[in-house]
């Protein structure tokens, strides 16, 4: 195990990436040689603070997923330090950790997957599923294994007794929940959130992002939350980074990031999203091209060949990300000359954009408890607050939920 | 998606039963739940089951020895039952020669009725290979049987449900013993290829690489070969001249030579598959060593559909013993199996006079079509939507 | 059935004064019968698309919204069936109206309607497209059906089309396989092929679902500049609220096969009335709000289209929910008061119990339904 | 796609040379040789054979040469186009086989075109007329096609021909062409007894291939590009038989290399019972009389034709999947 101190890693740091690469091999020609690769992660450096979440976004095909995996050496990396910052051994790195002392550490760190249906095997009953890491482990056994199982499927706002059933009898919302109760069975340090909410209804995303925020709080966890949705990642952290093509592009804190951009990229991203606001329609910066292929980037900064703004040193030198503000890294070679566009603040947005907060509240004592437990109404669907009690709404008409204009 | 239509399918049909909490049941209650819905399968599955009982107690069934020679009755056809006074009886025949055909024909005597009796006490054999008995199913009386001319014995009264070869042995006897060889050669030669293939082909998919490559070039090596071609090599490799049980063992062995590369390309395929799923990096992020995710992901879901294959892989080769006997490449005399049996059937004319000697390539048309039934039923079961 | 001035909801008008929609749809039934029950996947679905305008279609995954797309195409997949209801479509403001589920789903005039006054561009641009077939010939046979019958004329036509949807390199691009594109580019091929005729209606159903957020705005900004250049009317089926915002004028909320809301765009966001529309708005993230504001959560999920839900359909998930009255009777579709486009499916707005002591009689507008209440 | 074929066809070398050390060792590992079936023969008919003679004949035929020896030999011959001598018929194996491997190819030939021009329209009708009358019919005789054996079919088929049609079966010609040589007579009196042996070696395959159509059939019938298809306005002729029929084509394509080794398994079962002049029985007899070098040729070249009926099938697939041409 490498104890290697690092002066750039201070001890609120818990996880530290230094030039992280992965590359895929492409075969081809007569003898299926390896001709290329894909360069799918290409050298990014981030860390993140104990306790925060640090959003990893990006277009499809850019990395994020890749590189969340190759962290927990789900995909053995390329190249590139991953140095993890342990509560019993310090400053370990995973790149170098042999299988017995991966083994050790890898109880700290833990993953969240998109699919909620790939992720949990079809043969196997919840309680075995979120027991697994547990046994592996030899953690508990028997009846601890058993009350620690129903306490996780508690926490996750499901039923202890939901143990004994098979994962196809849960709804994708619920299955992401037991996804979630696996990765929190050995109290893990970090947990790496790889797209969670992407598979799931609009309705539903909102459950489990609730969620997410609440087990944070609770069992003082730090995220990795890799993502596509600006909107989701905004929300839900405190500093982004921005994946193109294999490089982070930009990362920073999330009201920083999002409000005063310092790469065009990140400027396209945010002006790309469609607002839901009527009155407010407004043209994109359109992008022209693709997304260039990884197996094949362009020279120099990778965005050039779609940036608004590129000029001749772009296209031949590739800028470092560098810090360009304080708490402010950007890789771009005019980040201090380019005035850039971000999200208008919420206060800029008219007021009654917003629903009243008031009709919410009466909205939510409206609903009662004498309602129905339809099949399809899983348990545990309910959000992680619990139900309002209150009176039965039987008068409530229209006047209660009409927002304020 | 589709497993979601799937599963709510399920769901559906459970809420309709009412039984039982569908959200405990494991796959495989729900595959044999999705089973037990396709009627054909199920009815496959019933036939199969009755040939392998009849197969097993064809000592009990059978009234005479399958390699019982008599030559007062080469070529008899099926003996008719008549019910006349309500029991059950046949007729006497005796042999005559057709002075002009120079063959023999056989004249019925239906003076006098012998009637057919049941549980009676016959050759002695072993029930099911371990208890020695000599009481059989049916059998005809022989009281009052006329006295042959020649020996100056009385008769033998004789039923022969089947009809009779060119030997006298009874086809009944004989198509009961060639069960127990036809309906299991196959069977036991894709258990051996089955067990060959899963555990090469889980090696090969889950570890990928230099051991994936070397046995992708091994299958494809193989298969480049014609099937019955190389099967007839093979068999014919085998000295002619060995004992019943050594033959069968080494017919055994050939088929699953042959057999075994298409199911482990299709086991490869579906451990390739589900290596890459997220379970599976679930249990190596928490720390589950090969074996754990091999034992406890990959072959309890990759058994089904091995089960699957094997089952449609059984046809093939139960065919492809019928083919190699039929040949004169499989097994011999005096073991009896269908194909041996049906290679007495060979020539038109033999088929036009005595079409009961077609009787075994019946019992393997329903045999094959049964195991596709099956095999089908089970595909749709572990996997409704490919 | 209805009323057709009940039916106010557009700006477009006939010279006359009347109401010109190019679709009016009216109490549309879509069952599916599987071997384990009939899955009512529409269940009385009433709207119409003025001409020229867009009209968006919101809902979660088994709302109805895609299979409402393929019934005016008459191409519900088996084993589903339109069980009743109409679709009447109008060439011209001053043509007569047909009702296409009068004509064959094999007919010529059937034939005649899809692809060329009717184009349709689906959710996955990655097999929208043939893939042993160049991108031009899939082009060139559209417009080889309704257009002209000269190949060449055809063929150009078609690299003209693929030129004007924005491809760099229409010629070439032509000649390619669908492989051979990425996503953005099929998806723009896709708009290619089903504008190729100049259709009276595009459904677009989650056109940019599958895509990336910069790719998206492309093919978004695409559309909108088409419609206005060949006034196209739009039939926008997506579940992005934000997509709606920016591209609808007229909004359809869709919950397990009924409309339960139908306004402007503006009152659907500034003034919804639905209990569901509003949670749905509450439950997005929105881009510029403040971290650590909790979001809004709908409880459960939409249940799964084989179970039958009594009374109206949201109440086991409706934060309004008023029991005795929403669990068993189905509330009908009524107009908001004082507003003439305007409608909406929950008890707690008068109007929408059907014969009921709450029921606040003689507000005009209700609209008659043939709906029963299951 | 160059590269693709020059791949193809080093693999398809390599393959060859281990079918052909497989082939070897598979005919030389039953006990004694086949020169010793030829003594036992020669002895029976009482000819006293001297033991010099003995040796003078294992010498000649290289019978206690070390295997590599034996084997190298036999490739060298193969070159040279030498494909060694066949005891049982006293002659080279290269003519007496020649001639029979033509009407072998023949055979499989014609059944596989037959295959393939029954089965995809089948297929297709069964698949677009999904859960109807016909549909059941053609999949229960898909069924049992696969289940009935060839030398079954082959003898129902005979006697059902002799008995209704009159018409004389067995063989490959009428006695008055037998001998004759090449005429347009004697192609239509080929002709005339073709159609019952590419029945019987096509059944089986026929009956896979309807049923693997018809399951590909069904599930690009679901795929977007046929509903875009659809909403064009095409025909639904044109959709099934346009746009679906070639994607649906991709795996038939594919089992071009399953369906090879089954004719000509067929053709060997059926040449025997229809008594045809074609390799297979040639191949069987000599198998039971250990006659190697009549034997080893022969799964050679069906072999041959396997790997380039596969190399083949791999051209086609490029030429109908233009995904396929990437690689």
């Amino acid at each position: 195990m490498t104890t290697e101190s690092s002066a750039v890693a201070p001890d609120d740091v818990l996880l530290e990436v230094r030039n992280l690469k992965k590359h895929f091999p492409i075969t081809g020609g007569l003898l299926r040689r390896v001709v290329g690769q894909v360069k799918a992660v290409d050298g990014i450096n981030f860390f993140i603070k104990k306790g925060e979440t640090l959003g990893l976004v990006g277009e499809s095909g850019c990395g994020k997923s890749t590189a969340g995996r190759a962290i927990l050496r789900l995909h053995e990396p390329t190249d590139g330090e991953i140095i993890f910052n342990d509560p019993k051994r310090g400053q370990v790195h995973i790149e170098d950790l042999s299988f017995g002392e991966l083994k050790a550490v890898r109880p700290n760190m833990q993953i969240v997957f998109q699919d909620p249906f790939s992720s949990l095997d079809p043969r196997m009953t919840v309680g075995r599923i979120i027991a697994e890491p547990l046994v592996i482990n030899k953690v508990a056994s028997g009846r601890a294994l058993r009350d620690r199982v129903a306490e996780l499927l508690t926490v996750v706002g499901l039923r202890p007794e939901h143990a004994s059933r098979y994962p196809h009898a849960f709804s994708g919302g619920q299955r992401q929940r037991i996804g979630i109760a696996r990765a929190l069975a050995l109290n893990p340090k970090l947990i790496i959130c790889d797209e969670p909410v992407s598979a799931l209804d609009v309705s539903v995303q909102a459950q489990v992002l609730n969620l997410l925020e609440d087990l944070q709080e609770q069992f003082d966890l730090t995220y990795l939350f890799v993502a596509h949705d600006l909107s989701v990642v905004e929300h839900i952290s405190d500093r982004v980074a921005v994946m193109y093509v294999g490089y982070l592009v930009e990362m920073a804190d999330t009201e920083e990031l999002y409000h005063n951009p310092q790469h065009p990229y990140t400027e396209a991203l945010l002006g790309a999203i469609p607002k839901p606001d009527p009155r407010n329609r407004h043209r994109p910066t359109r992008l022209p091209g693709d997304v260039p292929s990884p197996a094949n980037p362009p020279t120099g900064c990778l965005f050039h060949t779609r940036c608004p703004y590129a000029q001749d040193v772009c296209v031949t030198e590739r800028p470092p990300l560098r810090e360009v503000l304080p708490g402010h890294w950007a890789a771009c070679h005019f980040s201090e000359t380019l005035r850039l566009k971000g999200v208008p603040r919420l206060n800029e947005i008219p007021v009654d954009t917003m629903p009243d907060a008031n009709a919410v509240a009466q909205m939510q004592s409206g609903h009662g408890q004498s309602q129905s437990n339809a099949t399809h109404n899983g348990p545990g669907d309910g959000g992680s607050r619990p139900p309002t009690t209150g009176s039965t709404g039987t008068g409530g008409t229209g006047i209660t939920i009409r927002p304020k204009s | 998606m589709a497993s979601t239509a799937g599963v709510a399918q399920d769901l559906r049909q459970a809420a309709k039963d009412k039984k039982k909490d569908v959200g405990q049941m494991s796959q495989w209650q729900l595959m044999a739940r999705r089973f037990m819905q396709n009627k054909l399968s199920v009815l496959g599955l019933l036939i199969l089951l009755g040939l392998y009982v009849l197969a097993a107690f064809s000592g009990f069934l059978a009234p005479y020895q399958f390699n019982e020679l008599d030559s007062n009755n080469v070529f008899t056809s099926p003996t008719g039952i008549s019910f006349a006074g309500g029991r059950p009886s046949v007729c006497g025949q005796s042999q005559v020669l057709n002075e002009e055909l120079l063959e023999y024909e056989y004249v019925e005597d239906c003076s006098k009725r012998y009637p057919i009796q049941f549980f009676v006490r016959g050759f002695e054999y072993k029930l099911l290979g371990l208890f020695p008995t000599n009481w059989h199913l049916f059998g005809v009386s022989q009281a009052g049987a006329p006295v042959d001319e020649a020996t100056g014995k009385p008769q033998e009264i004789k039923l022969f449900l089947f009809g009779a070869d060119n030997q006298g042995r009874d086809m009944l006897a004989q198509i009961l013993q060639g069960a127990r060889v036809s309906l299991t050669v196959g069977l036991i030669g894709v258990g051996i290829a089955t067990i060959l293939g899963s555990v090469l082909g889980t090696a090969s998919g889950y570890f990928g690489g230099f051991i994936d490559n070397v046995m992708q070039r091994t299958i494809e090596l193989i298969s480049s070969i014609p099937q019955i071609p190389l099967w007839a090599a093979l068999a014919a490799a085998l000295p002619r001249e060995m004992s019943v049980v050594r033959r069968y063992i080494l017919i055994t062995v050939v088929l699953s030579l042959v057999a075994w590369t298409g199911l482990a390309r299709q086991v490869r395929g579906k451990v390739m598959g589900y290596r890459s799923l997220d379970y599976a990096n679930a249990t190596r992020a928490a720390g589950g060593s090969h074996t754990r995710i091999i034992l406890t992901h990959m072959l309890p879901n990759a058994v089904s559909h091995i089960v699957v294959v094997a089952a449609l892989a059984i046809p093939g080769a139960i065919l492809a013993e019928t083919a190699l006997s039929f040949l004169g490449l499989g097994m011999l005399r005096p073991a009896v199996s269908w194909g041996v049996l049906l290679r007495d059937a060979q020539s038109v004319q033999v088929v036009m006079d005595y079409p009961w000697l077609m009787i075994p390539a019946v019992l393997v048309i329903i045999t094959l079509t049964c195991y596709q039934f099956l095999g089908d039923g089970l595909r749709d079961a572990v996997d409704p939507y490919s | 059935m209805a009323d057709p001035v009940a039916n106010t909801g557009s700006t477009a008008t006939t010279p006359d004064g009347g109401v010109d929609n190019l679709i009016q749809v009216e109490n549309l039934e879509v069952r599916f019968y599987t071997q384990v029950g009939v899955v009512r996947a529409l269940n009385g679905v009433d709207f119409n698309i003025p001409r020229g305008q867009v009209l968006g279609v919101v809902g979660e995954s088994g709302s109805g919204k895609s299979i409402t797309g393929l019934s005016i195409m008459q191409l519900v997949p088996r084993p589903g069936r339109v069980e009743g209801g109409r679709i009447l479509y109008k060439d011209k403001p001053d043509s007569k109206t047909i009702n296409i589920l009068d004509l064959g789903r094999q007919s010529d005039e059937m034939r005649a309607i899809r692809g060329d006054d009717i184009g349709m561009i689906f959710q996955e641009p990655m097999t929208s497209l043939n893939p042993v077939f160049k991108v031009g010939a899939q082009i060139q046979e559209a417009i080889l059906l309704h257009q002209t019958p000269n190949k060449q004329e055809a063929w150009d036509r078609a690299v003209d089309i693929l030129d004007k949807v924005g491809m760099p390199n229409a010629r070439r691009v032509a000649n390619s396989y669908p492989h051979e594109l990425s996503g953005g580019m099929r998806q723009r091929a896709m708009i290619a092929m089903a504008l190729s005729c100049s259709p009276n209606l595009l459904i677009a159903d989650e056109p940019t679902t599958a895509l990336d957020v910069t790719t998206e705005a492309q093919i978004l900004s695409l559309m909108r500049d088409l419609q206005s250049e060949i006034g196209t009317s739009i039939m926008f089926i997506t579940h992005n609220m934000g997509v709606v915002a920016q591209m609808c004028d007229e909004v359809a909320v869709m919950y397990l096969g009924r409309i339960v809301e139908r306004a402007t765009v503006d009152d659907i966001f500034y003034d919804p009335k639905h209990p569901y529309t509003i949670s749905l708005l509450r439950s997005i993230p929105r881009l510029g709000q403040k971290r650590g504001q909790r979001l809004e959560v709908i409880k459960g999920g939409v249940p799964d289209p084989y179970s039958t839900v009594t009374g109206c359909p949201f109440h086991p998930r409706c934060p309004s929910f008023m029991p005795g009255l929403c669990d068993t009777v189905l509330p009908i579709e009524a107009f908001i008061e004082g507003k003439t486009n305007h409608t909406v499916r929950c008890h707690l707005y008068p109007g929408c119990t059907p014969d009921s002591d709450q029921a606040v009689t003689g507000v005009s507008g209700t609209i008659p339904t043939t709906s029963k209440a299951q | 796609m160059v590269n693709f074929i020059a791949r193809r066809l080093i693999a398809m070398v390599i393959t060859l040379l281990f079918i052909s050390i497989i082939a070897f060792f598979l005919i030389e590992l039953p006990p004694g040789s086949a020169l010793d079936a030829e003594l036992l023969r020669l002895r029976s008919r009482g000819g006293n054979l001297s033991l010099s003679q003995v040796r003078e004949l294992e010498e000649r035929f290289g019978v206690h040469d070390p295997w590599q020896e034996k084997y190298f030999k036999w490739v060298g011959g193969l070159f040279r186009g030498d494909f060694g001598y066949s005891f049982r018929y006293s002659r080279e194996v290269g003519p007496l086989i020649a001639g029979r491997l033509g009407f072998s190819l023949l055979l499989a030939g014609t059944s596989l075109l037959f295959a393939w021009l029954v089965s995809i329209p089948l297929g297709v009708y069964s698949a677009t007329h999904r859960n109807t009358i016909p549909d059941y019919i053609i999949t229960t005789i898909q069924f049992v096609g696969v289940a009935v054996p060839e030398f079954l079919l082959a003898l129902v088929l005979m006697v059902f021909a002799a008995r209704f049609l009159g018409a004389d079966v067995g063989g490959l010609f009428s006695r008055q062409y037998e001998a004759a040589p090449w005429s347009w007579g004697k192609v239509w009196d080929l002709m005339k007894h073709l159609w019952l042996p590419v029945i019987v070696v096509s059944a089986g395959s026929t009956a896979w291939l309807t049923r693997v159509m018809r399951a590909n059939l069904l599930d690009v019938l679901n795929a977007q590009y046929v509903q875009t298809a659809r909403a064009k306005g095409l025909k639904e002729n044109a959709v099934v038989w346009k746009h679906a029929v070639r994607n649906a084509l991709h795996p038939l394509i594919m089992t071009l290399g399953g369906v090879l080794p089954a004719l000509i398994g067929g053709e060997v079962i059926a040449s025997i019972v229809l008594n045809l002049p074609t390799a297979g029985p040639l191949f069987i007899e000599a198998l039971r009389n250990q006659d190697m070098y009549l034997a080893i040729t022969f799964l050679m070249f069906t072999s041959v034709l396997l790997v380039i009926g596969n190399l083949l099938a791999d051209l086609l697939l490029a030429w109908v999947d233009p995904r396929v041409r990437l690689e």
